[in-house]
C-alpha cells in the first residue's frame, strides 16, 4: 500500500536487475499481461481502457465545435489533459495540474501530433472559422508505473474508437445530423519506455521499479518503424549507446504492441 | 428543473427505459479493485460509471488540520470530463464542491471518528459516466469504499433518489428524469440506526408528495443496503478476489 | 469575541435545550427578532438587509445584459454568489469563496430558482441572444448563525425592491431609455432552518447553538407550501419523523415569516 | 482623469451636489456595530457607504509572518460587487491589491508595533457603495475601529482628498468630480503629529496647484479628525451602547 | 547577497545619512549612476534597459489589436505589467504578481497615463471596435534599490524606441502592410523618488538604504514641470514641509534626468 | 512541426542565415553578472537572448521540502512576456512547466547532490528574446550559473540541437527551422561523462536519421562546453570581473 518502498527492497530490486532478472520473474525487455479494452464509455464520443499489469489508465474523447489556431486555419484542434486522480495513487494529491501531469499530458499528445495520427484537414467544418476539436483526456485509475506507455496507448485505442457527429450547414449555422462518421485516424504511434537501472536498460518499469531508476527514456514508433516523439526523464542519464539501442528496441516492440490494437 | 417534464411516463405507466415507478436501475457493485487504496468499489447504476476509493485513516496533511480527539474525513466528488455530454472542466466545480461537503457529512455519521484521533480519512469519487443521481450512487459505493479500508463504522450508508415527473413519484432518478421532471429528492440512510444522513430537494412538492417521496426513496435505500451487503460478502468471503 | 465556545458552555446549551428551553429565553420554535431593511444601496438595481438577532446579511442585486444558456434560449439568467467576508467573524478568512460560501450561495439560489420566483422569461430581450442577467450577491455582515435564512429572506426582500432600466432595441443594439420596471418576482419562498441539538429540533439556530448542533436542516416554502427545496447538513442525522415534523413547522414558520415582507 | 472636464462647477461656484468648493460632503460615523470584530466602524460620506472591522492584537496565521520585535498590521481593502455601478468580481482586482497596501502603510505609523510582537492586527474593509474618495473614507473608518479594538495608538488618522475640476481646487472629491477632474490627491493625516502618512496624486497639477491641494486636503482631514473623536465619544460616553 | 542587512549596517547608514553623507560617498540628491540602453530586444515592438548602480530594469513592449474599453472608444489601450523575476532578488518568489510587483506596475502606470504620454487617440483602427493595445513590460532583472524610478525611466525611454506596423482596412479587416510608424510619444515624465531616513530626504535609495528607510515618497514630473502621479510608500511619514521640498527637488531633477533621454 | 518545410535551405546548401547545415550559431556567455544571485550567467545564441541564475545550496523553503540525504534542485524555466512574436501571458504556460522539468533533470546529474543534505538550489532563467532552441541555451547557461554559484559538479553540462530540414540533419535549429522543419532533437551532455542528461525529440526520422541527428547534436555540444568553459575561465582568471 505505501508509495515509498524500503531501502533493503530497493537493494534487492537493483541486484536483480544486475543479474538480468527482475523481481516480478519478467525478462528484461518483457511488457506486463496488457489488455485493452474499447468503448466502455458510452456518453464520450470515444474511449478505451489499458491494464498494464496493475497500472490503469481510462481515455476518454469528447468533440466539440470551436475555432481553429489562427497559424493552421485548415486543420482541426487537438488538445490532450492528463488527470492524475487521487484514487491512483497515495502520492496524487487534488489539485490542479502539477509538471507530472502536464509532462504525462505532452508526452501522449506530442506521440499523436508529431505522427500525424488524426487527419486534422478532416475535422475543419469552415476553413479558419470552424472545426472540430478533439479533446483526449488521459484518467489515469490506478498507478503502478509506466502510466507513459499505458496512456499513449489508450489514446490511440480511444481515437481508434471515436466517432463524430455528422453535420450540414444551413444558413451558416452547423446543424447536427443523424447518424456518425469514423475519427480519421491515420497512424498508430506506440510509445515504448525503458528505465536505466543498475546499468541495464529493462522495458515497461513497474512502480517499485521506477522508485530505484537512475532515469527512463521513451520513443513513439509510428506505423513505419520511424521515430516521432522522445522524452527522457528522471535525474540519471543514458550514453549515446543505450540510445541507440533503446531506438532499436523500441521499434521492435512497437510493431508487436500495434498488433493487439483493433483498427 | 426545466418544464418540459412531458411523456417521462408512458400509457402503461412505464418510464422511458421501461421500468416502473419504483422500480431500481440495475445496480453493479465491486468491492477493492483499486491496489493503491486502502479501499474501494466502483458502481454502475444503470449507464453511471462511478470508483471511490477511501485512504486512510492516516496522518493528516496538513497537519495542521488533525483534530486532538477525533479522526477527520475529507471527500472530494470528482466528474471525469468525458462523463458528461458536453465536456466537463477538470477543475471542480462550485456544484462539486457543494457535493464533496454533502457527501461527506452523509457519510461521517457512520464512522467512530474517535478510534482514531489526529488522523485522517480520505474519499475519493471519481464519476467515469454520469447518469442522474450520481451523489447517491457515490455515497453508496464511498460507504462500501470505506468498509473495504477497515474503517470501524457503525453501519453502512445507502443512497438513492426519488423525485416526480408527470405528477408520478418515481424513484432512482436517471439524467433525463432529473432535468425534465419536477422535483429530485437525494436521500441517504443508515438503515440499522434509521438515521437519514443526506437530504436534499430541488423542485416543488406538496408536503403529501414530499412525505410519499421521502418514504419511496428510503425503500430503495434498502434494497441498495442490501445489495452492498452482498458485494462486500462476495468480496471477503469469495475466493476468487478482484485484487490480492 | 471568541469564535469557538467552551466545553462547559456546551454542555450548558445542549443541557437547557434538552429541558425544552434555551439560553437566550426564546422558545424551541421561536426566531429571534427580525428586521428587514430594503433598498438601501442606492447604486445597486435592488438591495435589502436583514437582521436576524446580531447576524446580518446584506444582498445587493445588479442586472446586465448578457447572453442566455444554450438550454433555456428564452429565459434571464440568475446567478447567486455569497462571500462571507473576514470582518463578519474571526473563522472567515480572505480568499475564493470555500464549501461554506458556495453552499450557502447554491442554497439561496435553489430557493429562488425552484419555486421560480423570477419570472425568467419576461427577462429576454432577444431570445436566444440577449437577456437580463440578474446578479445575487449575498453579503454576510456579521455572523451570528443561521446565515441560511437571514440570506434567503435577504435575497427574495431585495428581488421584491429591484427595478431594471427600461431599453429600445434601435438598429439592432439594446439602447437604455429612461425609466424603470419592477423585476417581475412572482413567487415568495422563505427558508427555515432547524438545528437538531440534544434530540430535540429548535429553530433558527445562534452562532453557540450551531457549534454545539447534530445536524441542521433547512427547507424553503413558496407562497402555496409547497416544498421547493431542501438542505440537509452537519454531521449527524435526522429520523423520517423528524423530517416530516420539520416540513410541517417549516410550513407554518413560512407563511408568519412572508407577512413580513412587503410587495 | 478623462479630458471630459466640464460644467463641474455651475456659475455660482457651486459642484453638482451644491457644495462650496472647499466643503466636505456630510458625514456619519458610527463605532462599534460589528459584534464579531474586536473594533469596528461605519462611515457614510456622501454616498460612500463603508464597513471597517479590525481583529486583535492576536496570534498571528500562519505563524511564520509573526516578527519577534513588533506587531504586524495586515489589511484587505474590498469593494462589494454591489457597490459600483458595473458589478465589480468579488476577486480582488489590482486596484483592490495597491489600495490595500497603500492604506495599510498610512495605518501603520499610527499603531504602537513595539507594544505587542509576535501578534497581528488584521484591518478588514468593505465598500458597500462607492462614490469617489473611498480609500480616504476607509482610512478614516479604519483608524477609528482600531481605537475601538483598544490597539494603543499614538492618534487617529484622518483621511480626505482633494483635487482639480475646472481650473478650481476642490476639497472631497465625489465619483463624478473624480473620473472627470483633472486630479485627485488622497490625503491622510495623524493631526497630533502632523504627520502624512497617505499621500497619492493623478492627474497633472502644477507646483503652485499641488501645495493648495495639499492645504485643503489637510484641512480636510482636520475636519474629518473632529469628527471620529466625537464619534468615539458618543460610544465610549454614551449610555445607549450600540453593541454591548 | 544576504537581502537582510545587519542592525549594525542599518545604525551606521542611518548615521552616516543624519551627518548629511552616504556610505556610497553620493551626495544626498545625487542619483547613481546611469545608462539607459534602447532597442535591445529586437523581437519586441520597443525595449529599453536602464542600469541604476547594480539595479537594472528592462521593458519590452508589445503592441497587438484588440478591442478600446467601453468608456474611451476613441482611444488605444495602455497596459503595464511588472515582474519581479526571481532571479533579481533572493526575495522575490516566482508565482503570481504581489503588492509589491502590482504597486509598482501601478506606478508606472500612472506616471504615462496621467502625464498623457501616449497619444492613445491615435492609435485607434476603427472607433469603438479596434485599436491598438500597448503592453508595457516591466522586467528587474537585479534589485538594489529604487525600483520605481528605474522602472517608469525604462518604460518611457522604450516607448521612446517603439515603432508600430503599419495597416490598411480591407473589407472589414485589418491588414499589416510593409514598414513601421513610429508609437505617437508626446509627453517625457520622470519619476524621481526619495526615502527618509534620519529625519533626511535622499534621492535614489540603494537597497540597504531602502531596509531602513521610514518611508518614501515617489513623484512623476512632466515636460512642463508639472506633478503628474505622486505615490507615498513605507511605514513611516512625511511632514507637509517635506513633501513641498520633495515637489521642488523632483521638478529639478526630473528636468536633468530627461536630457539623458533620445527622441 | 508543421508540413511548409520548404527552402529553409538553398541551392548552395546554405540555411536561411547563411549557415551551413552542421554549423552553430554565433554564441556569447558571460559569467556572474547578477549581483545579487549566487551564480549566473548570460548567454546569447543567434537571436536568443537568455540569463540564468543559481542561488543555494542554501536552507528550504517550505521546508518540508528538504531532503535528509542530499540536496533538491529546483528549476524554473521562464520567457518574458517581450520575448515573442505574440506577447506571451507572464503566468506559467503548460510548455514552461514542461521544460522546468526537464531542463532540472538534465542539471541533477552533475551536481554531487549528497554534499549538502537538506538543502536546496534554486535555478531560474529567463528567456529575454527566444529564436529556438532556448530550452537549450537554458542549459548550457544554467550550467555555467551552477558552477558559478560554486556548486561542486561532476562536469558542465552543454545542450545543442539538431534536427531535420528539407531532407537534410541540421545543428542548432533557430526559431523558423524549429516550426517549418519536419524534427527537432535537443539534446544535453556532460561531455567528461559522455552522459546524455537531456533528450527530447518532436517530428519524425528514420533510425539512421536519427542516430546522425544525435550524433551532430552531441558534436555541437562539445563545440558549446568548449565555449562554457572559456567564459568561466575568462572571469575566474581575468582581472576585469563584471562583480566584485
Amino acid at each position: 500500500m505505501s508509495s515509498v518502498i524500503t531501502r533493503v527492497k530497493q537493494k534487492q530490486i537493483a541486484q536483480t536487475i544486475a543479474k538480468g532478472k527482475r523481481l516480478d520473474d519478467r525478462g528484461l525487455t518483457d511488457y506486463r499481461e496488457m489488455k485493452i479494452e474499447q468503448g466502455i464509455i458510452e456518453r464520450a464520443e470515444g474511449s478505451a481502457r489499458i491494464l498494464l499489469g496493475k497500472t490503469e489508465v481510462l481515455v476518454g474523447i469528447k468533440i466539440e465545435i470551436g475555432e481553429p489556431f489562427s497559424d493552421t486555419p485548415n486543420e482541426g484542434v487537438l488538445t490532450v489533459n492528463a488527470e492524475l486522480v487521487p484514487l491512483a495513487s497515495p502520492t496524487f494529491e487534488p489539485g490542479p495540474p502539477d509538471e507530472n501531469s502536464i509532462e504525462l499530458a505532452r508526452i501522449v499528445d506530442r506521440g499523436i501530433r508529431e505522427s500525424k495520427t488524426i487527419d486534422t484537414e478532416k475535422l475543419v467544418i469552415e476553413p479558419g472559422k470552424k472545426v472540430f476539436v478533439v479533446f483526449v483526456d488521459v484518467y489515469v485509475l490506478n498507478h503502478d508505473g509506466n502510466l507513459i506507455d499505458a496512456s499513449a496507448l489508450a489514446a490511440v485505442a480511444a481515437l481508434l474508437n471515436t466517432k463524430m457527429s455528422n453535420y450540414e450547414i444551413k444558413d451558416d449555422e452547423v446543424k447536427i445530423k443523424p447518424g456518425y462518421t469514423q475519427l480519421p485516424v491515420k497512424k498508430h504511434p506506440i510509445t515504448v519506455t525503458f528505465a536505466k537501472i543498475s546499468d541495464k536498460l529493462v522495458i515497461d518499469p513497474w512502480l517499485e521499479e521506477e522508485q530505484v531508476m537512475d532515469a527512463r527514456i521513451s520513443m513513439a514508433i509510428d506505423d513505419d518503424g520511424n521515430i516521432c516523439a522522445i522524452q527522457k526523464g528522471g535525474s540519471g542519464y543514458f550514453t549515446e549507446k543505450e540510445v541507440l539501442e533503446v531506438a532499436k528496441m523500441a521499434r521492435e516492440k512497437a510493431a508487436e504492441i500495434r498488433k493487439k490494437l483493433k483498427w | 428543473m426545466s418544464q418540459k417534464a412531458e411523456k417521462l411516463i408512458d400509457k402503461k405507466g412505464l418510464r422511458l427505459d421501461g421500468r416502473k415507478p419504483d422500480e431500481l436501475r440495475p445496480i453493479k457493485i465491486e468491492v477493492g479493485i483499486l491496489s493503491n487504496a486502502d479501499g474501494s468499489a466502483y458502481i454502475e447504476q444503470g449507464k453511471n460509471k462511478i470508483l471511490a476509493a477511501a485512504f486512510g485513516p492516516r496522518e493528516m496533511h496538513p497537519k495542521h488540520l488533525a483534530l486532538p480527539d477525533r479522526m477527520v474525513i475529507r471527500c472530494r466528488y470528482h466528474m471525469a470530463p468525458f462523463s458528461v455530454q458536453e465536456r466537463k472542466s477538470p477543475s471542480p466545480s462550485r456544484r462539486e464542491i457543494e457535493l464533496s461537503k454533502v457527501i461527506k457529512e452523509s457519510l461521517e455519521p457512520t464512522a467512530f471518528m474517535e478510534y482514531y484521533p489526529r488522523t485522517g480519512v480520505d474519499i475519493f469519487i471519481e464519476v467515469l459516466q454520469a447518469d442522474g443521481s450520481t451523489r447517491c450512487a457515490s455515497i453508496t459505493a464511498a460507504s462500501v469504499a470505506m468498509a473495504d479500508a477497515g474503517i470501524p463504522m457503525r453501519d453502512l450508508v445507502a443512497a438513492c433518489s426519488a423525485g416526480k415527473v408527470d405528477d408520478t413519484i418515481i424513484l432512482d432518478l436517471m439524467d433525463t428524469e432529473d432535468k425534465q421532471g419536477s422535483a429530485d429528492v437525494p436521500v441517504a440512510l443508515m438503515p440499522n440506526q434509521n438515521a437519514i444522513t443526506l437530504l436534499q430537494m430541488d423542485g416543488t412538492l406538496t408536503s403529501e408528495e414530499f412525505e410519499n417521496a421521502v418514504n419511496l426513496a428510503l425503500e430503495g435505500c434498502r434494497k441498495i443496503y442490501a445489495m452492498q451487503k452482498e458485494a462486500l460478502k462476495t468480496k471477503y468471503v469469495d475466493v476468487k478476489e478482484v485484487e490480492e
